[in-house]
């Protein structure tokens, strides 16, 4: 089943064209990596996907669900107020920089959301709660502020936090960007144990050799279109010009 | 006069100026936040009325602003005032000049916030209003704590300006203490009462803040 | 009258009211209206907890006087024999509580002086309770008009401005002089060439001094003061060198501060004290007027005077 | 009361009102800068008197202080006053009032300097004097100006103050315009006067905050 | 001659000894090298050196002339203001962190102390500070502020403005560490570039390589010793089996 469908969408910021034309499909339990070059337009098209971008053209669908359509005029329009409500509760984003709650416990960074937005029982949250954080290795840090956590620690109740709400997709903007790389193993790690439970999740990710392994598909994008996709090992040995001067770069670091 | 009698009044004018400085607070912190509300709003012509509302209020002299207050109503629409309006006057003036200075400071707070934090609240499913006061306005709160404290220190001082209007607070008071015995020491006094003041406000502010600490 | 009943009943803070013809003609009703006053006077004690059940009784008593007597009047004189009666349950007295020894801060703390104890007496008189209100004197006239304030009582001068409000009779000769430090050398309005004098914004003295523009040009400069005590500390201090004020009030302000002023015996002006109402409100004047009168006839006035001046120093009724 | 005369009136206390702003910020900018050097001295004693000078005078109300620096020589000390010694009174109280808030605002300033720039100037040998004026005093003011600029616009408004020991400045003037009137009127004119006072001060700091622009 | 000597110098920061009893002789045209691990004492070295902290114990002179002694009893004495104000103009010392004065155009912060401390021409000075730009590549910079200069280039502005000074011996803490890669090989070359001129200098650096091929006299300090020092070559190849790790450390990044 496809759980996320875009669709020829585009996206300007002004006069800047930052997605031009862009389909993608994203099936259950599938592992997309979306790659390439910084201002490639990947976090704009995360952002549209993850609605907090309104977009200037095209088609966004979940679960077959139509969140945004543009008709024959090219005029958008977007899905009412209460079906949008619904259609979000089907995705998670976790974000660069964590923007975990900091004046919330890890528990309630984890535990709000459920119980105020979803009207779910406290108590049946809070169990789910602790058995999320135990996968995370964070069992310890439950009554912790996200400002006694390291970075790496963070992130991962942010993952916690986004699986919470038990999404259907998850959306991950370079998770470990803000992270030293002793760090950064634990988060790809997590991501790992993700796929392994099939958790259908689109990364964007600067790791080359992470996106390669974990991936199921490799979307590599650049000025605002998709340059090539498919398989990992297809793409990463892609004849494409383009692509080989990119690759060879991150060789070289 | 007696030391004792001149304390005693002196009291009184002290509650008087406690009873403005806490009124004030319990009305201006919440309509600072409609102000703010109305600064920040998308609706061009609200804003600019707020706009021009903040800066008359804190471009003129709350003296100004408290006899305008006071007796405007006459003035400008005949109407009748009550002995019990006096005080009403003072809070209505405070609030009002207050408010002007509180939006701006929780605007600043606001616009502070990372978009990030609105950003995750959304896509965690968060309405609109959830997402303000659950989310955004607690750190809000944490942030502009510093820049509240030091308004709420200043209320203290401008208490004293109630006498513009011939409210009986303490500086009047001891304004009519030193006409009644020939003598400043009625001036000195309330100056000790106004810094005494001023340190347990500001004790309390510090006790508030340190609470606020327990996250960063 | 039904409406004025229950708007009493609500404890609006009407200050002044007038009762319909036909209550006055009989004394069943007056009865009737000393008990409503009379349940409403406890309301009020227990709120301020000043006044005491007995005080209240013989308000009432006083009350019962008052009604006779009006009706007694009514026949007599002519021109108000269409209302006698006038019901006030609260006189509000403004004055400038830095003015010794007219309205001040006693030294218990509460506001005493003469014109306030007249004030007492006469609303005691009239069954009211007066209350005290201190306000920024060159306010005044802001303060009565717009209601906060029945009258202006607080050796407030009629000369010059008979015509902005309803006046009760004068009931006190008053003279703005200068006073100056007896060590200053000034003996004469003439020594006054060339010195600085204050004088309080808005006041009697001022407006005197405005028509006199040959002697205030000779002044070094005429300072406008807020009130009367900083005039006076000034003064001390030899920050001016005079005081264009009310005799009444310099000479007991000399006696009090025990410091050498001398009062110059040129007087700038001969002038009256009276109470100022509402333009226009003239009930409440008089039946002010016709409890001073009394108080006049029956030595009360005198002896009042007396307590603060040492001796009578009134011309009501003489 | 004709208009003309009203404006007149009220130009005359506008200008009183200018120069107690100007001779306020003449004095208090400079004296300012000695009370934080005494606030950050190295002797003790000198640094708690200049502790406590500094709450009092902000933890008191001007009104308060203007009273007392009028009076207090006479009542205090037996001295004589002179008559020009009002408007004197008047600009002592403003400045030394002034002095203890720009004081805080320049040692905010000079403790956020980076100890490179100290150790910098150290090492290229300038004294400890043309350290401070030379390489940090300027760096100081550039951090600072954004809350002199809050100070100086509550100095406009304070101005009215001056009539606690009644200075004839805008606001005096026009409460009296308005009890011989008996209108609004001259409230609302100084108002309006206050606020254009505001605007203007508003722009000249902007511009200075333009000129020091020129680095980061 | 003997530029820099310093003598069984010892500083504390409360408990914490962190120079215990450190010899060093820097002769004149000399460059001294001294690494180590973080924490191990070669900022307070230098800063000590630099008379930017006060000493605990020990001996510290210029050309001869002594800054600091110490006496049997172990009190610690500094020479008069007027001395040290001597001795100061016979050093310079380049920051990590630049330490330019922002309010200062390029030419002014290399002008103004040699015209208002050293009180010499300034016309003089002027033609000098064009001429020691121009030796940094730098000559069309001479009006920019310092926030329109890349790190590298404010770093060289701070090496002319210390050199304006004519000092007998230059500091460096760390130069490049501020400095992305390739604004770190400018500096470096403008150090050799100096050292090709018989400048002496003592550089706190952790660019193994740079150490190697540049100075002549290598020290290695841990915990507030000096380990051991020597010729570069004997140095790199020592071993001291603390040392050993130490530079395999380095290898590996
Ligand atoms: N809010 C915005 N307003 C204007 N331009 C924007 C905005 N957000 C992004 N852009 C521009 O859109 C382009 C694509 O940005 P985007 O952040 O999507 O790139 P990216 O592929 O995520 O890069 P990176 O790998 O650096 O994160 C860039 O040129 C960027 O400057
Ligand atoms: N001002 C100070 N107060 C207290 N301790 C200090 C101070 N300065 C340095 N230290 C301590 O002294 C020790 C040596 O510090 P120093 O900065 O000299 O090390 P370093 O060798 O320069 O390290 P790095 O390579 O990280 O710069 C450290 O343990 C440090 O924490
Ligand atoms: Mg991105
Ligand atoms: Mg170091």
């Amino acid at each position: 089943m496809n759980y996320l469908e875009m669709k020829n969408v585009k996206k300007n910021f002004g006069d800047l064209e930052v997605i031009k034309d862009i389909s993608l499909t994203v099936r259950q339990g599938e592992v997309v990596a979306v790659i390439g070059p910084s201002g490639s337009g990947k976090s704009t098209l995360l952002r549209c996907a993850t609605l907090l971008e309104s977009m200037d053209g095209g088609e966004l669908s979940y679960l077959g669900e139509k969140a945004v359509y543009t008709d024959n005029d090219g005029k958008v329009t977007y899905a009412g107020a209460d079906e949008l409500r619904k259609i979000r509760s089907n995705f998670g984003l976790v974000f660069q920089n964590f923007n975990l709650f900091p004046h919330f416990s890890v528990m309630k960074n984890i535990m709000d959301a459920p119980v105020r937005v979803q009207k779910r029982n406290k108590k049946e949250v809070y169990e789910e709660a602790k058995q999320l954080l135990d996968q995370m290795g964070l069992s310890d840090k439950e009554n912790c502020y996200p400002y006694q956590l390291s970075g790496g620690q963070q992130q991962r109740v942010s993952i916690a936090r986004a699986l919470a709400l038990k999404p259907k997709v998850l959306f991950f903007d370079e998770p470990t960007s803000a992270l030293d790389p002793e760090l950064t193993g634990e988060i790809l790690k997590v991501i790992k144990d993700l796929a392994a439970r099939h958790m259908t999740m689109v990364i964007v990710t600067h790791e080359m050799n992470f996106a390669r392994n974990v991936a199921n598909h490799v979307v590599f994008m650049e000025n605002g279109v998709i340059v090539e996709q498919g398989e990992p090992e297809v793409l990463f040995n892609s004849t494409n010009p383009r692509m080989k001067d990119f690759f060879g770069k991150f060789h070289e670091v | 006069m007696d030391i004792v009698v001149m304390l005693a009044k002196l009291a009184e004018g002290m509650a008087k100026s406690v009873g403005i400085f806490g009124l004030t607070l319990l009305f201006s912190l919440p309509l600072g936040l409609v102000v703010t509300f109305g600064r920040m709003s998308k609706n061009g012509v609200l804003r600019n009325i707020t706009k021009f509302y903040i800066s008359v209020m804190r471009g003129t002299p709350l003296m100004l602003q408290l006899m305008v207050v006071y007796f405007g109503p006459f003035y400008l629409f005949g109407m009748k005032l009550s002995t019990s309006y006096r005080f009403i006057a003072v809070i209505i003036g405070f609030a009002l000049n207050y408010a002007a200075y509180f939006a701006e400071i929780y605007r600043s707070g606001i616009e502070s916030m990372p978009t990030g934090q609105y950003e995750a609240a959304r896509l965690l499913g968060y309405s609109r209003i959830q997402c303000f006061f659950v989310i955004i306005l607690p750190q809000v709160i944490k942030r502009i704590l510093p820049s509240v404290t030091n308004e709420v220190i200043t209320l203290v001082k401008d208490t004293s300006l109630a006498f513009a209007i011939s409210e009986m607070e303490m500086f009047n008071v001891a304004k009519g203490l030193a006409a009644a015995s020939t003598s400043m020491v009625p001036l000195v006094i309330a100056g000790v009462f106004y810094y005494i003041f001023n340190f347990l406000v500001a004790f309390v502010m510090e006790f508030i803040e340190k609470k606020l600490n327990y996250y960063r | 009258g039904q409406d004025k009943e229950t708007e009493k009943a609500g404890e609006t803070p009407a200050k002044t009211e007038a009762v319909t013809e036909e209550a006055k003609t009989e004394a069943a009703e007056t009865e009737k209206k000393t008990e409503a006053a009379e349940t409403e006077k406890k309301t009020e004690a227990a709120e301020t907890g000043e006044e005491t059940e007995a005080g209240t009784e013989e308000e009432t008593k006083s009350d019962k006087k008052i009604a006779d007597k009006v009706i007694a009047e009514s026949e007599t004189k002519a021109e108000t024999g269409a209302k006698t009666d006038f019901k006030v349950d609260k006189l509000t007295v403004g004055f400038d509580q830095d003015f010794p020894p007219m309205g001040f801060i006693g030294d218990d703390g509460e506001y005493t002086g003469f014109d306030l104890e007249l004030a007492a007496e006469v609303a005691d008189r009239l069954g009211a309770e007066v209350v005290y209100q201190p306000i920024a004197w060159d306010m005044k006239d802001a303060e009565l008009s717009s209601g906060n304030i029945d009258c202006i009582w607080n050796g407030f001068t009629m000369t010059d401005r008979e015509d902005e409000y309803t006046w009760s009779e004068p009931y006190m000769k008053n003279d703005q002089v200068f006073v100056v430090r007896a060590d200053s050398g000034i003996a004469s309005e003439a020594d006054l060439a060339g010195k600085v004098v204050d004088v309080q914004t808005d006041s009697s003295a001022q407006r005197a001094l405005a028509g006199m523009s040959k002697l205030t040009e000779s002044f070094g400069s005429l300072n406008p003061v807020a009130d009367y005590n900083t005039a006076f500390m000034e003064l001390e201090a030899g920050a001016v060198d005079a005081v264009a004020m009310d005799s009444v009030v310099a000479n007991y302000q000399i006696e009090k501060r025990g410091a050498d002023f001398n009062v110059l015996d040129e007087s700038i002006a001969a002038e009256e004290y009276a109470i100022g109402f509402k333009k226009g409100n003239e009930e409440l004047r008089d039946a002010v007027q016709e409890k001073l009168d009394e108080m006049a006839a029956d030595g009360t006035l005198a002896e009042i005077s007396k307590k603060w001046f040492g001796e009578d120093m009134t011309i009501l009724g003489k």
